[in-house]
């Protein structure tokens, strides 16, 4: 037994031994010399609660990379791109925003679909002078949670419920219910729609709540869902939204549906069979190519991979694509305000940042969502959002909603911030 | 205290109780491995949750749901028993090593499945898309079928243990190892038999969730915390006790909802098993 | 007034009455043998004394103080101590450490998470004075577990010596112990009773007739007799019990 | 079925109380830990900041682990609610300074106090029980506190968290920016250093000794006149403590607490560090820590499903030494000594 026992030893020992040296090289790895390249650095969810979403934006920020050294890099300094996986977890997300930043120099940070993660990663950005653009959508981001630093990539959940509000209540019903999982993203549509539905002339009879992870939603809607009430606005996803789409049907086969972004995204329409016929959904970005069909829409699918219907060339899958414009945008948005600002190194940061703000794009293959800008006052995204619709088995754009109508006063001023 | 109409509150209690049958078969397997052979099984749901992604494929391949309900368990519980004999043999008698073991098994199992069948939430779709009405419910046929296949499983492996001679020699050498040797029983061989039987049991039990739960790479996690409760509240090596204790824990989730909000529900569920485990410290049917 | 006093002790396990109604007293440094048939209740008697098991009824007190039903790390307190039938040590402390824990329990301040253990330097003194004398002085630094059966058992009377009892249980000392050390073993219960009150159980015959006081027999959970060790040999109930004499 | 390694295991395999033999004679080990704590205060400066940061988490992770030793490795008690502490350790700083606007010093003693109160409250229930019901009477608890710190966002601010300006650290004479690296540095390392000093002292005290009984037998313990209960909830609290002041020091270190902070990981991954680092020692967790973040920092990068990797050493050093590395070390040192 004795013999074995050294081998095993010195194995799980050489192991720890190669790490140290591992970490050392990497620590101090020698800067290239010459043009310095601009590095940017991602928190992909690559594993955890949101691992399907971290693969698509990986995927999607890769593209945009080799698409803009394609095009001469920014300002003629070619582009790196650090992945990092937060595991969908904020403590983990954090260490490794600080990673990318001590550890491998990144000048700025794109994404975490964890709003969790991002509101984590606010404070630090600003203390290491690092530009964080977090593609997750919690209001608070562009409010009392972010900061100078801090540029929301995608739309938040106050400006997707004030744009779907007047939607709703003029084309779905008056009398609303909201179903959400029970925790912060949940939350925060609650609260939001049930001020925008009021403001519309709409009434929410009640508002359930229900816990993360749950398979069996009868409990929670069976005799809760008021007679009168005409439609449902429901805030879950993946699992959750499956099992809630079930239990609904099988409780109140007839009532309207709207779902909060993320809640289709990279679902088969035609898959989820009845209980789905008639469910109204909003995006900031349609799946079909149909519904957004510009060229500019076009260039960037077919760069990203993925043909008209939303489905991954190659594994024939559906892709995840509802918030993959808010990590190709921002890498463009940085090549044009580094050029118009003249930016060359982190001293520069207080210039860039107020090129940014209030920086307008036209929609393009650099912008397929469509014209937007961020809101000098708080950093906001301000785009349109588009409300989709299951027609039997299809999905199609039912409405697309403007900027104009997304916007809502900013709750922060920036400007005002010292940096 | 809101008015609560009888038929949701019947129509909630039933459809916990049915719902507590197929939690039952996990629970099971789980208090065969925990309860009997004190090994702390913390991948038990994830053994869960391979069941459900390998009826997926199985679906996919032979077109045939119900194939996966002899396929995938025959598969768990061949792949347990080199994990049983390879990994966990020299831990047992130790339940802090067992549960660090299987930790490190759970790990291993999460990312396998994530690098291979992906991190999508994939839909499987019903087999049995019948609609009974349960209290004016269209309710779903499919979780009245998983019930009694559960019901049926439960009593085979009744007779099983408690009938067959190989039944006999599992239970006898789980309670008294040394003696089970004694008696020329070679207890390693039943000690293999009886953790992919636990392992089958939770596969079982993923297949049957699979088409109720949908399927996710950490699925798992729901199950593995409410299985070690149900097995524990039961009475630990008492798999009557782990059956009662599944099926009240999900009938009272059921019927707890009427009149609490759903978080406070659950919370109040984690209260009484408190309770429960203070006043009677070894479990409500503890040998 | 008695050391300790046991009136209508019993305890009784659903049915089976384990212990009934037994009266006992032991007198101040007097050895008291208890022997009787396996079976007899003279465990559970212990058991009942040292508060591992409530009375169902009955009382037990010490010096006139009842302490019946009290927790176990009570009734030591008052300063009973016991050994185990089964040997029941701490296999993977050594010997000075197990002791040490026993003596330590009666310090000032057991609970102390400041002062460094090995300067409490009057606990270290006792626990070599209780080693030397059991004779295990050139053992202290042996794991428990690597000790001879015999050795194991002198440990058990040297843990249950450590807390200073005034009355000391010791149930079957000498179980299991090979013929050569069994007089140790005698040396060393003869050398604990000038020190404490001793109750020995013990199947060993001519030790409890060599070694007690005073005897008495239980069989069946009741005492059959009670007396010296020679009215004990002599008695035709005894005999009746032990050599199965018509 | 108590928890403690009752197995056949390795016979030689040393306990707590034999380095207490060993220490009284050879006075080596606080000069080695001396010239250790020497060497990572002058290294301070020197290190690249991405290693800095990887070193200040694990100082500060190193105190939850150490505190979680006495509960596993010194009083045979697996809990899986430390993440009740861990939390309201980091809620204690974090609401502190939002909503009281404390400064430090205010923030670290209330989630310390906080932690203790909560040990206490939660250790009178669940350390009446043992074995298997203590495991899952903490692991119930824990759920509670996450399902509640989940949907009471209005305080908790959820999974979303609430993200907070550290007060500077003001030290009478002078104030410290925490911003600064190397304040935070020598911040973590100073609270390091103190949990450090005085589990030693528990460990190498009475209590410590006390505790290393109950571990061995807690049957035996009770008739040597210990009120087993009591000691084990000291155990509790003192774990409870100690993961109160990681969690604030974390929370203080992210400048952001979270309903995350309650979840299970927080509560597997100090029994993953202590098991294979070596449970009974201090030593040991604290190389558990190293061991797993280095592979978090460093091996996720190049392959996502690190965990992979973790999942085989775990068993791989379970199974070479089941007290794990720094028990190996020593039942190796220790046949050395035998037979030399």
């Amino acid at each position: 037994m004795e013999r074995n026992v050294r081998l095993k030893v010195i194995g799980s020992v050489s192991l720890i031994v190669v790490l140290l040296v591992t970490m050392l090289v990497t620590a101090c790895a020698p800067k290239s010399a010459g043009e310095e390249p601009i590095k940017i650095g991602l928190l992909a969810n690559k594993t955890g609660g949101l691992a399907a979403y971290g693969y698509s934006h990986e995927k999607v920020a890769i593209a945009a990379v080799d698409q803009l050294n394609a095009e001469g890099g920014i300002a003629g300094r070619s582009v790196e791109l650090y992945v990092e996986d937060d595991e969908s977890k904020p403590s983990v997300g954090a260490t490794k925003f600080r990673k990318l930043v001590e550890n491998n120099g990144v000048d700025f940070v794109l994404d975490s679909n964890s709003s969790g993660v991002a509101v984590a990663c606010c404070p630090i950005a600003k203390e290491l002078n690092t530009i964080y653009f977090p593609c997750s959508s919690a209001t608070e981001i562009s409010g009392d949670k972010g900061n100078r630093y801090i540029f929301q990539a995608c739309t938040n959940v106050r400006e997707e419920c004030k744009g779907a509000a007047k939607f709703a209540v003029d084309n779905i019903g008056k009398k609303w219910v909201t179903v959400v999982v029970d925790y912060s993203w949940g939350q925060a549509n609650e609260e939001a729609f049930t001020t925008y539905v009021t403001q519309n002339g709409g009434t929410v009879l009640a508002s359930i709540r229900v816990p993360l992870g749950t398979s069996n939603w009868l409990p929670y809607l069976k005799g809760k869902i008021p007679a009168d009430a005409e439609a449902v606005y429901f805030a879950n996803f993946g699992s959750d939204f499956l099992c809630f789409l079930r239990d609904l049907y099988a409780v109140r086969p007839d009532i309207e549906k709207l779902g909060a972004v993320y809640a289709i995204s990279a679902r088969d329409p035609a898959e989820l069979g009845a209980p789905a016929e008639g469910l109204y959904c909003l995006t900031s970005y349609p799946t079909r190519l149909a519904g957004l069909d510009t060229p500019g829409n076009k260039e960037y699918r077919d760069i990203i991979g993925v043909n008209s219907d939303g489905l991954e060339i190659g594994t024939d899958k559906y892709f995840v694509l509802a918030y993959d414009w808010a990590v190709w945008e921002p890498i463009f948005a940085l090549k044009a305000a580094i050029e118009k600002s003249g930016w060359t190194s982190k001293a520069d940061n207080p210039a860039l940042i107020e090129t940014l703000e209030g920086m307008h794009f036209e929609a393009g293959v650099k912008f397929p969502q469509g014209d937007m800008y961020y809101r000098a006052a708080d950093h906001a995204t301000i785009a349109g959002i588009y409300v989709e619709q299951i027609v039997n088995g299809e999905l199609t754009v039912a409405a697309a909603v403007p900027a104009s109508e997304v916007v809502y006063t900013s709750l922060v001023d920036r400007t005002k911030e010292p940096f | 205290m809101p008015s609560i109409d009888v038929s949701t509150l019947l129509f909630l209690l039933s459809d916990g109780l049915l719902w507590g049958f197929t939690i039952a078969l996990v629970a099971l397997g789980l208090s065969l491995i925990f309860g009997v052979m004190g090994i702390v099984n913390m991948a038990h749901g994830d053994i869960y949750m391979v069941g459900a992604v390998l009826a997926l494929y199985v679906l996919e391949w032979t077109g045939n749901f119900w194939l996966s309900i002899i396929i995938v368990p025959v598969v768990i519980g061949l792949l347990c028993v080199p994990t049983e004999r390879f990994v966990l043999r020299p831990f047992e008698g130790r339940p802090a090593v067992t549960m660090i073991a299987t930790v490190g098994i759970a790990y291993i199992i999460q990312q396998v499945v994530l690098a291979t069948f992906g991190g999508m939430h994939e839909k499987m779709p019903n087999p049995w898309p019948v609609v009974i009405n349960l209290f004016d419910v269209g309710y779903s046929g499919y979780r009245v079928l998983i019930a009694v296949i559960s019901v049926v499983i439960i009593i085979g492996l009744w007779f099983f243990l408690y009938k067959t001679s190989y039944g006999i020699l599992i239970r006898a050498s789980i309670q008294d190892k040394e003696m089970a040797n004694a008696m020329g029983i070679n207890s390693n061989k039943i000690a293999m038999a009886t953790f992919a039987l636990g392992g089958a049991l939770a596969a079982i039990g993923g297949v049957l969730a699979a088409p109720v739960t949908q399927v996710f790479y950490l699925m798992g996690a729901d199950v593995i915390l409410l299985c070690f409760i149900i097995v524990i509240v039961g009475g630990l090596g008492s798999l009557k006790g782990t059956l009662i204790a599944a099926l009240m824990f999900c009938t009272l989730q059921g019927g707890m909802s009427i009149i609490l909000t759903p978080v406070e529900a659950k919370v109040a569920i984690f209260v009484i098993m408190i309770l429960v485990l203070l006043f009677r410290p070894r479990g409500m049917f503890a040998k | 007034m008695k050391l300790l006093e046991t009136a209508g002790l019993t305890k009784n396990f659903g049915g089976l009455v384990a212990v009934d109604e037994v009266n006992f007293a032991v007198e101040k440094g007097e050895l008291k043998g208890i022997i009787g048939p396996n079976g007899a209740g003279k465990t559970t008697f212990f058991n009942l004394i040292t508060g591992s098991l409530k009375p169902t009824r009955g009382k037990v007190s010490l010096n006139g103080e009842d302490i019946s039903g009290l927790p176990p790390h009570l009734i030591s307190r008052k300063g009973i101590s016991r050994t185990f039938q089964i040997t029941n040590i701490f296999p993977e402390m050594t010997v000075y450490e197990s002791v040490w824990a026993g003596v330590n329990s009666r310090a000032k301040q057991p609970w102390n998470p400041f002062i460094h253990a090995g300067a409490a330097t009057d606990i270290s003194r006792k626990t070599k004075e209780i080693c030397q004398m059991v004779g295990l002085d050139s053992k202290m630094g042996e794991l428990s577990t690597n000790l001879s059966h015999g050795d194991q058992r002198v440990l058990e009377i040297a843990i249950a010596l450590s807390t200073e009892p005034i009355l000391l249980l010791l149930d079957e000392p000498t179980q299991g112990v090979s013929p050569k050390e069994i007089d140790t073993m005698i040396s060393v219960v003869r050398k604990v009773s000038e020190v404490a009150a001793v109750v020995l159980i013990e199947h060993n015959m001519d030790i409890v007739l060599e070694l007690s006081d005073n005897i008495t027999v239980l069989e069946n959970g009741r005492t059959v007799t009670e007396g010296s060790p020679s009215e004990i040999s002599a008695n035709r109930e005894v005999q009746k019990i032990f050599l199965g004499i018509e | 079925m108590p928890f403690k390694d009752s197995g056949q295991g390795l016979r030689t395999a040393s306990s707590g109380f034999r380095e207490f033999k060993s220490r009284m004679s050879n006075k080596q080990t606080p000069f080695v830990m001396l010239a250790v704590a020497v060497v990572v205060i002058l290294i301070g400066p020197f290190l690249p900041p991405g290693l800095r940061s990887l070193v200040i988490e694990i100082m500060i992770l190193c105190i939850f682990a150490m505190g979680y030793d006495i509960l596993l490795g010194f009083t045979d008690q697996c809990s899986l609610g430390q993440s009740i502490f861990f939390g309201t350790g980091a809620y204690g700083v974090v609401l502190a300074i939002s909503y009281l606007n404390a400064n430090l010093w205010l923030a670290l003693i209330i989630a310390v106090i906080a932690s203790i109160v909560l040990a206490f409250l939660t250790g009178l229930i669940a350390v009446r029980l043992s074995e298997a019901y203590f495991v899952i009477i903490t692991a119930i608890f824990f759920s509670i506190f996450y399902l509640l710190s989940l949907s009471m966002s209005w305080l908790t601010g959820g999974d979303d968290g609430i993200s907070i300006t550290v007060p500077s650290l003001s030290l009478g004479f002078t104030e410290l920016s925490l911003y600064n690296p190397l304040v935070n540095y020598y911040f973590a390392f100073f609270f390091l250093i103190i949990s450090y000093l005085i589990l030693t002292r528990v460990v190498g005290s009475p209590l410590g000794k006390v505790f290393i009984s109950i571990r061995e037998n807690s049957e035996r313990t009770k008739f040597l006149g210990y009120n087993v209960f009591r000691y084990k909830l000291i155990a509790f609290i003192l774990a409870g403590l100690f993961a109160g002041l990681s969690g604030a020091l974390y929370a203080i270190r992210l400048r952001y607490g979270s309903a995350d902070f309650f979840s299970f990981d927080w509560s597997v991954l100090p029994i993953v560090w202590v098991l294979i680092g070596g449970t009974g020692t201090l030593i040991g967790p604290c190389i558990g820590v190293v061991i797993m973040s280095l592979f978090q920092y460093y091996v996720s990068a190049w392959w996502a499903q690190y965990l992979i990797i973790v999942g085989v050493l775990i068993i791989v050093i379970l199974r070479v030494s089941p007290k794990g590395i720094v028990g190996y070390i020593r039942s190796r040192k220790g046949k050395v000594k035998e037979k030399g």
